[in-house]
């Protein structure tokens, strides 16, 4: 219970709240993007690091090859289970349920930046490597859901702009650079700038969860093409994803905090990458609906719920 | 009085990850050139917009280049098919230029 | 060739905190959809103004919608009182578009 | 006199210095506006932040009560007193006259906050509760200045939006919302995050303040509107309301930090919300009228002046 | 309905560092309002560009003025000749507008 | 060879590799321009403090007046012998060579930086009033540039507002700016500022650099005006500029931090304050051209090989 309380009283948390209630009350508190942008970047910038210079100090292990595996494995997975309930109990298109299908076997990297956060102030921090796996499991899912969303079709055009695109976007360089950076740096090259990628680091995140919460609640309230069966499936997916992630960590013996990790990447729907690559991809889907229920139901979920319950199940099983 | 000649103004709300369909178009049509203007939002028949960089998925940008007659028609009649599956707004209009022979 | 019809561009340079204003009016005279357009800095009678947003009373922003000649005409004459008093710019021109009904 | 001395040297106000000199010299020097925006909204979370955890540690005291109550009646009140002299001396119309006014009766954050900074280097800082008291009193005068620029007029449209606006403004929320994070949090939830919201805010200020400068000088040196009443208006409010809140504050009994904070915030004239506020509600009103009056006027004129004033009055009768 | 007449609205692609070269023609030709409008990239013969703040020496930026056709036509006659030399995109169209003796 | 090492496995310089590499792959990675101007200004405003602080310790010596003088001639002369070279071997018109030739004898501030910070970490880090003799020699070369330029040609208009335009940007206020009042304030009145102008410094150069490293390649990929001459000629400046600088720095007998330092702002092509008045005052020339040669080719030959080298030069003459 402890993790819960923790949770929900950290500023973190708190200011995730405060913007989603400014939304909701339609206030005008709004951060500029171009600052949104810019803390996006550096907390991406600054997790990288700070796993890279840990994986340097721990150095290469079985656990990260297996978890990158378990990751992978996730990505390209969790869409075709998801497509199964978009298209049934979702009542979807074959390519809307492909689209939406992609966010969910990919990731969210503020929910595992914020889901880290909480773990290490409950000193189950997750291992540095997983900012690896956090990596690794942006792009496969885009994969999957592009089959099942062209199944039965021929190809019409080349999809080498949208592997380029896919592979080396923006976030997918940065936390693989700044990994890379970090492992060359180590603990010593790390110090100078420590100051500025570790040291306010969390006061950074509350700042940038509280604009999160602005864009989630203002998604949710000018959400259209939601229906009662997707925000259901919103809610549903991360607690049957998550939990699998987390049992699935468990079972190739990572530590507590790296399961919970792993839950909570596989829980997460992305909603930088993908929706991005599924609006050049497929421009038939409407992107009203896989942001809505990314961004609108299942990220709100997850920073409030998904993370203490991931824990929770991680300590219990682990 | 300097001389001026009638070109066309073509005008093209695009969604940023799909800023290449008339990019491309247009050079196929064999237009070089073409300028791309920021907005910040809007309202239509899928609802509201804002620009955010969180997800730019939804982001818009205004498409706009300068082209003779006939290579407008290539590019309109290239893009005809495309406006409703890309939710493309395309516009044409009459402009006057001086340096006609550059479009 | 794509079939195209003629409809109205109109455009209105708006202050942001009254950007509802044209929002509203065109709503009321049956258009549901426009774009704003972000504006950095201009010129008039009332001197200079440069966007700002530290306070963002002066910033201004360009309201563009596409309608028919109709609807056009009943949002120019709702507007056409709060011109002076709310010091916005408005112009109207032809445009060609491909999906007529769509306006 | 110390304490003059201590503000046109303290870097802060040497870099609001610096951006009126910049402007004035018409340099092209310029803060990109999202960088201000988004250094306005850290200043704002970073005050409310430190005013709730303040009030976390000492409790709500009857202190707290009766600088609310005070607070609020000063933002009601100066617009009436203002508007007089705004119609007389300064010869503006009706409608020119409520949408200063009200500028006047609500206050200034940044104006705040580097009164704040300049008190508690001179071991006078202000209790953690002047800042809810600060975000009272944004709103009041915007009532007042309405129903002064409106008066005999008949209602034409009902003014709900304008209300939902101005109750429910970004700096109200955001200040508001951070106070009671911080309540909630109290010291120790504020640890991790201080070192972005209490360590690097001197700095920040005066990046903000340099910018200010920029801002306030440009804004007098295109001013068109002005005529040398307005101007004389523009210092004499400061002075009188200041003095007015000074007083106010010793009657009942604030400490000496608080009662000059107070003395500030009266002195202080809006330049963010109640401008935006004016332009919607009074659009036949002249922006560059009141803009230039709060920004280029006595928003200067409080910074290098007011604060050592104010001050000093605080300290010689408290 | 509302009586309009018609104007001439000008539209002048530049750079940033140039702006002041339409600004001071529109005042030589008796045009005292003009609006920017920020412009975030494009293409043409000498290849792309993208705005960025580092050297802010290609950003470019559309100034954009309404214009009775007399002083339209001194404005344009006034640039004719920077057209190439300060790499000026100029277009001229018609508008109607409300109030004809503002412009 | 320790700096050459201690340059290329620092994370500052990792940055900017990592930047460029993913220009080059053709990744979207981007700062948002308003953050990397406020980055920008951030870097100035912090040398400048700094600077302005060293030399309130170590008073006016006269090293400082002879490093001024050093510069400024620097700044004048070199576009005449770099004209030279680009009218002849790389056979540019006389306007494009002015204008190329002026990026050279200005300097820039960001290669200044990284130089500082490679060299404090190698303890020999320059005098504090270099950062004078950068805000000095950013604008002589602009004179220069346009005498050749405009060489044999009647002045059409005056450059009244050129001149102006030239002696109070954005540059050259804020450093000189921040300098003053690093100055008065002086350690004392730096200390509550410290936080966010020192200590986070070297980490904000980190994701400042690797905006540049975007920006630099990204300028290359697209150069269309280049030649292999003006390449060469991009990488043989630095080289011909720096040694010239460090000798020079040498004989006047500043210290080995102060003469790498002075090697490296002879070495460095301006692409801030230069190429926006070569644009206002030479609309014909070619602006691909100027800052394909400063931005693309001279300034990461300058970061990665160009520092480390001057160094090595200035330890083993000096
Ligand atoms: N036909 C066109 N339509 C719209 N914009 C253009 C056109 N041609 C050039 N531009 C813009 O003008 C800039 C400079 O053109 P250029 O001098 O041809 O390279 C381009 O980068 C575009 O932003
Ligand atoms: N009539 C119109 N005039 C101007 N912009 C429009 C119009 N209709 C739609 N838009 C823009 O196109 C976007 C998508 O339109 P829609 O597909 O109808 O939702 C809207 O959000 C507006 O930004
Ligand atoms: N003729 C014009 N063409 C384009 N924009 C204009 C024109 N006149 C005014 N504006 C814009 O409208 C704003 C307000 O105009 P004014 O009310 O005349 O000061 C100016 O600052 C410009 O941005
Ligand atoms: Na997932
Ligand atoms: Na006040
Ligand atoms: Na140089």
């Amino acid at each position: 219970m402890d993790i819960v309380i923790a949770t929900l009283t950290s500023p973190v948390i708190l200011f995730f709240i405060l913007g989603m209630l400014a939304a909701f009350a339609r206030s005008d508190l709004a951060i500029p993007e171009a600052i949104a942008k810019g803390l996006s970047l550096y907390l991406m910038a600054a997790i990288g690091l700070k796993g890279g210079v840990a994986v340097s100090e721990s150095g290469f292990t079985p656990d990260l090859a297996l978890a990158a595996i378990a990751g992978v494995a996730l990505s390209f997975a969790i869409p075709y289970f998801a497509y199964a309930l978009l298209t049934g109990f979702g009542k979807l298109d074959r390519i809307n349920a492909g689209a939406v299908s992609a966010h969910y076997g990919s990731v969210s990297v503020v929910t595992f930046v914020t889901a880290s956060e909480i773990f290490t102030g409950q000193s189950m921090g997750p291992a540095g490597y997983m900012v690896a796996v956090l990596a690794l499991m942006e792009t496969p899912a885009i994969i999957s859901g592009l089959m099942l969303a062209r199944r039965g079709e021929k190809r019409e055009n080349g999809n080498g702009g949208l592997l380029h695109e896919v592979l080396l976007n923006a976030s997918v360089v940065l936390l693989m650079g700044s990994f890379a950076i970090g492992l060359v740096a180590g603990p010593v090259g790390f110090e100078p700038i420590a100051p500025l990628f570790q040291i306010p680091f969390t006061g950074v995140l509350c700042f940038f969860l509280l604009d999160m919460g602005l864009v989630a609640a203002r998604r949710l309230v000018e959400a259209r093409a939601m229906t009662v069966r997707l925000t259901t499936l919103g809610i549903l997916f991360p607690l049957i994803n998550g939990t699998i992630g987390t049992v699935l960590g468990t079972m190739i013996g990572l530590d507590v905090g790296s399961t919970a990790a792993l839950g909570v990447l596989a829980a997460s729907a992305s909603y930088i990458a993908v929706p991005a690559a599924m609006r050049m991809a497929l421009p038939e889907a409407d992107p009203g609906l896989y942001l809505s229920m990314s961004l609108g139901v299942t990220f709100p979920f997850n920073i409030i719920f998904g993370i203490p319950l991931f824990a929770a199940l991680a300590q219990a099983i682990g | 009085m300097v001389e001026t000649v009638t070109r066309k103004r073509i005008e093209i709300l695009v969604d940023k990850p799909l800023a290449q369909v008339p990019i491309r178009a247009a050079a196929d049509a064999g237009i070089a050139g073409y300028s791309l203007v920021p907005v910040q939002s809007g309202s239509g028949r899928h609802g509201n917009w804002r620009n955010d960089r969180i997800s730019g998925a939804e982001n818009k940008v205004l498409f706009l280049t300068i082209a003779s007659e006939e290579k407008a028609n290539a590019l309109v009649d290239a893009l005809a098919p495309k406006l409703d599956s890309h939710s493309l707004l395309l516009t044409v209009s009459d402009v006057q230029v001086v340096r006609g022979e550059r479009f």
